[in-house]
């Protein structure tokens, strides 16, 4: 029994060290406790005891095991103040240490974890920038073809020779996602192109908002190649929200409508290869276009052209013709370029044995 | 023959479907129970278990949910029958709140078929909140964690966990499930306690842990529906040996046989349309 | 002009605010971040009343061309009793709108999902065929890869291995690449969706 | 054989049949089946985003708890009618800036993290490897990545030598692309299998297929 007393006396002086967590929002604590040397398998369980100031209310916030001795407390708050104290059950003893000295946790301002993300994310901005305003003084930047691009406007030349339409899926997604942003975009241009042969486009869409933007951007594009009068109500329109309701949809309808030519630009999921597949056993031309990585193996083997990730973002600034855009594929080329060499040289310095993260990698 | 392969590669795509749906169908009505020779991966789990010394103890996480089910839960059942026809004790546990009533549901499989009894042959202890907590406890105190079984019972008072403390007493650790908690068990019990620990996922997780294999911080893995009916016919085996004659479904080896045919039939038709396709060129 | 600049003013305020509450973990920078959540969500719900709008008017244009007329009043019909039994009965399991999504809405969906299986077959039977450097490569590892999932696979004994291999070092590098150069364009794009460089969204 | 007797089932049964018949080629029941999915499912999204995303995140707190914070998204919302009035249809956008900046803004720095930071320090060289397999095949997959990225590199000809490695990272492409096709066929097999098994075994009743 000697040795329940010495763990009795050397528990009960040890309070509890208590920190505060730092770069979080003053909602955690971190407690940490000294454990008698011979304490494994005499000690049973522990619980940590937490008294909130000034009220004096006392909670218990979890239960502990002896291999463990330290707990975050994520259920404080920055405006308080807490002490700490271990409950010990040792058999049928039950012992409680001191009291820790308040703590107060503290609301960070600023991440210093994140700082280094933050740092990358300025330089990003700034090369972009810089491109953009080389681009707005008018100098000329090399850009190399996308093989896929000449194959958009040859598929809208080919639906006009057919007399069949065009349908065109500006994706799945909602407009926060990039894609359907250069979706939009290249719907413009294949609007305007396909309205100067009055050859027919249909765009069902699955997403409220980018149903409006759709429309507006088919209206539009009439309007600039001075045609406003092919806007067809019916050209555009939500189909249904279901993912495969919506897939089923497009199926029935590229079967039905005999296009010559589809369109599929944006982020797809699972539904990709039933658009797509359905889409080749009517005989269409087929163009895609998709970040979806998971996607892609099936766009590649159904479709006559695949932009293949970057490159949708890419056709998109080619086919806008805008010379800020363009500018900005150079600016991502250069951060590229960027992580390519600093892959390689981290990766050398490693062979020597030196292993540097700076705070990202 | 050029014509006839020509025509071949000119099949309509209807009668694909055809072939395709009969591929599918035929083998779920009747079930060709084709031998499963098991890959790499399963038999370094097999073989493992197959080896203990009968009384040895193996904790099966079941750290799953109903949307997997399909792929995990046969797996489980697989296993946790090995252990009992080996003799050794399976010990049940959960780092899901739903895990319990499926893993539960296994085990009361295993007394229906192979008569295991709770307690003697097997032990459940069910769910405990907090992954890394659980898995740390475990290192320390098994009891620390789980005081008393699903069913109530004060660990000590439990003839088949006698001796057993911590992952020294555990011979293997397997987690059954469709997340990444398989790398958690790594992290805290293999790294921190050298616990052997193994996985069984589904096909689209498993494409991420194959590294851990390489590295070998898991001793095998179960992979998808392939891995689980390669087990779950090997156990089918076994138990047909030891002469118990009513097996309970072989849901994975069904499921996996069909699959198996419709990938020779894709298979095949790749190879019809190659031929033709070559057969056109050399005409022209 | 105003009906340009204030959209632009809305996305630049609100875009650079959310990127930069993102290294601030302090509470007011973490409970604006919780009301921009729910500002989203709650725009976003709203916007699906265009989608009824521009749904009902898709149909009932239709309903005046015999050929469609009875399909669309169909879908009208369903819409219809979809949100009368929803709203009026509740959505509960056991109400007949649950009901009516477990035994139609979820087999439509599961069954157009696993038309996904035939369209795997015959794209593979019309595409894998050896023209060209890049398609052999494709049909090559779509096929080592396929001969791997399956038991007979395992019979030849370095198949299951590859299967490994091509899935965590070709299949994963792939990714890593492409994935990489998504997010420059993403980060890309955003920032000049922010700033006001990409105005497309605008319309035109 | 015991044919399902339950009502539920046949409509399930029958509708899912309505699907396959269009494999064979688009006729009547599929244009019913496909309709009556496209109406189901509208009005079920109604339902829902009003009880799942409108009721907590709007109406609740503003309606209910009077948080006069959420007038604005609420007036936001409300400018998305203006589209039926021609004069006023350009308001319209500003829901939807609202919902750019704020989508764009939150994820500017995730991007970061996510898709250049993990992926680019997991493909970083790590010396020490225990065995040279792993050693090999971080090479490769260090090669591979950058290959990629280099075909991706738009401002310069892919000529020469560029050229080549960018060559490289298609050899890449398309391997990864053949093994994510061959190892999807089997999930997309497993679903159509799910749904024989529904129409021979709970609405047939064959019990061998369950």
């Amino acid at each position: 029994m000697i040795w329940i007393y010495l763990i009795i006396t050397l528990l009960g002086n040890a309070p509890p060290r208590v920190i505060d967590v730092p770069n979080d929002g003053g909602n955690a604590l971190m407690v940490e406790w000294q454990l008698p040397p011979d304490s494994l398998g005499k000690v049973d369980s522990m619980l940590i005891l937490r008294k909130t100031l000034p009220e004096g209310k006392v909670d218990t916030v979890a239960k502990a095991f002896t291999n463990h001795p330290e707990f975050v407390d994520e259920g404080v708050n920055y405006k308080k103040a807490y002490r700490y104290s271990i409950l010990y059950f040792i058999g049928p003893v039950q012992i409680q240490s001191k009291w820790s000295s308040p703590a107060e946790p503290v609301a960070g301002w600023i991440d210093t974890r994140k700082i280094p993300l933050f740092i990358l994310m300025m330089l990003y901005t700034t090369i972009l920038l810089v491109y953009i305003f080389t681009a707005r003084k008018g100098r000329e930047l090399y850009l190399r073809p996308i093989a896929g691009l000449e194959a958009v406007d040859e598929a809208v030349g080919r639906a006009t020779e057919m007399g069949r339409p065009i349908v065109y899926i500006p994706g799945l997604s909602t407009i926060s996602d990039v894609a359907t942003i250069a979706a939009l975009n290249i719907l413009a241009h294949i609007t305007k192109k396909a309205g100067e042969y009055e050859t027919k486009i249909i765009v069902p869409v699955r997403n409220p908002v980018v149903y409006t933007i759709a429309r507006e951007v088919i209206k539009e594009a009439y309007y600039t190649i001075g045609r406003p009068d092919l806007f067809d109500p019916g050209q555009v329109y939500f189909a249904t929200d279901s993912q495969f309701g919506y897939a089923a949809h497009v199926s029935a309808l590229m079967a039905r409508e005999k296009s010559a030519t589809n369109f599929f630009m944006g982020m797809f999921w699972a539904e990709s290869l039933i658009l797509a597949e359905t889409g080749a056993s009517t005989g269409a031309i087929q163009v895609a276009g998709t970040d979806a990585v998971t996607q892609l193996p099936f766009f590649v083997v159904t479709c006559d052209y695949t932009l293949i990730g970057e490159e949708l973002y890419a056709a998109s600034a080619y086919l806008s013709k805008e010379p800020l855009l363009t500018a900005s594929i150079k600016g991502q080329d250069q951060m590229k370029l960027l992580i390519m060499v600093a892959m390689i040289l981290l990766s050398l310095l490693s062979v020597f044995g030196v292993n540097i993260t700076l705070g990202l990698f | 023959m050029r014509d006839f392969l020509i025509k071949l590669s000119k099949i309509e795509r209807r009668y694909i479907y055809l072939a395709l749906f009969l591929a599918l169908t035929l083998p779920l009505i009747f079930p060709p129970n084709f031998p499963q020779k098991m890959s790499p991966t399963v038999k370094s789990v097999f073989e493992f278990i197959d080896t203990l010394p009968p009384g040895s103890h193996v904790l099966l996480s079941a750290d799953y949910d109903a949307s997997v089910l399909p792929e995990v839960d046969p797996m489980y059942r697989a296993v946790l029958k090995h252990c009992i026809l080996r003799g050794v004790i399976p010990i049940g546990m959960t780092l899901y709140p739903q895990g319990a009533v499926l893993a539960l549901d296994a085990f009361k499989e295993a007394e229906e078929y192979l008569g295991a009894r709770r307690d003697t042959d097997y032990v459940f202890l069910g769910y405990q909140a907090g992954y890394q907590a659980v898995i740390l406890g475990i290192g320390e105190n098994i009891r620390s964690v789980f005081p008393k079984d699903y069913f109530g019972t004060p660990i000590d008072s439990i003839p088949a966990m006698r001796g057993v403390k911590n992952y020294k007493d555990i011979a293997l650790v397997i987690s059954f499930s469709g997340s990444s908690i398989p790398i958690t068990w790594v992290i805290y019990a293999y790294s921190k306690y050298h616990q052997k620990v193994a996985a069984a996922v589904t096909a689209v997780s498993a494409a991420d842990f194959y590294p851990y294999i390489q590295t070998g911080q898991f001793v095998g893995m179960l992979a998808g529906m392939k891995g689980a009916a390669e087990y779950e016919y090997t156990v089918g085996k076994i138990m047909k040996d030891n002469g118990i004659e009513k097996l309970p479904p072989a849901k994975a080896v069904k499921g996996m046989d069909a699959n198996s045919i419709g990938h020779i039939l894709i298979m095949l038709f790749i190879i019809i349309g190659n031929l033709g396709y070559f057969a056109t060129k050399r005409r022209k | 002009m105003l009906q340009r600049r204030i959209p632009l003013v809305i996305v630049f305020i609100t875009g650079v605010l959310m990127s930069i509450q993102y290294f601030i973990p302090h509470p007011i920078s973490q409970s604006a971040y919780n009301i921009a959540l729910m500002w989203f969500r709650g725009v976003s719900s709203m916007a699906y009343a265009i989608a009824v709008i521009s749904f009902v008017r898709h149909h009932s244009r239709r309903l005046k061309q015999p050929q469609n007329r009875f399909y669309s009043a169909v879908a009208l019909l369903a819409f219809l009793f979809m949100c009368i039994v929803g709203f009026g009965f509740g959505i509960e399991e056991g109400t007949i709108f649950y009901k009516m999504y477990l035994n139609v809405q979820v087999p439509l969906q599961a069954t157009t999902f696993s038309l996904l299986a035939f369209y795997m077959a015959s794209a593979a039977y019309r595409a894998f065929r050896v023209k060209g450097f890049e398609a052999t490569l494709l049909l090559i590892t779509a096929f080592i890869v396929m001969f791997g999932v399956t038991t007979i696979g395992n019979y030849i004994p370095f198949i299951p291995r590859l299967t490994e291999w091509l899935m965590a070092v070709p299949n994963l590098a792939s990714k890593r690449g492409i994935l990489i150069g998504v997010g420059l364009g993403m980060i890309s794009t955003s920032l000049k969706i922010i700033l006001g460089i990409e105005r497309n969204w605008l319309g035109g | 054989m015991h044919i399902s007797t339950d009502p539920w089932v046949w409509v399930a049964a029958i509708l899912t049949l309505a699907i396959f018949t269009f494999l064979y080629k688009d006729n009547p029941l599929f244009k019913f089946a496909e309709h009556l999915f496209v109406g189901v499912a509208t009005g079920y999204g109604l339902v829902i985003i009003y009880f799942n995303a409108f009721k907590p995140n709007l109406y609740q707190p503003l309606f209910v708890e009077h948080n006069l914070l959420y007038i604005i998204p609420f007036f936001f919302g409300i400018l998305y009618f203006s589209a039926a009035i021609p004069k006023f249809s350009y308001m319209m956008r500003w829901p939807i800036a609202l919902l750019l900046g704020i989508g764009s803004g939150l994820s500017i720095p995730l991007s970061f993290q996510t898709y250049i930071v993990e992926h680019t320090k997991s493909t970083i060289l790590r010396f020490p490897y225990p065995n040279t397999v792993l050693f090999i095949n971080a090479l490769i997959l260090f090669i591979g990545v950058l290959t990629v990225l280099i075909y991706f590199y738009f401002s310069y000809p892919h000529k020469g030598a560029i050229g080549t490695i960018s060559r490289i990272g298609i050899i890449f492409i398309m391997i990864g692309f053949g093994a994510s096709f061959g190892y999807t066929v089997m999930a997309r097999f497993s679903l159509l299998v799910g749904r024989i098994q529904f129409l021979l075994g709970q609405w047939l009743g064959i019990h061998t297929v369950m």
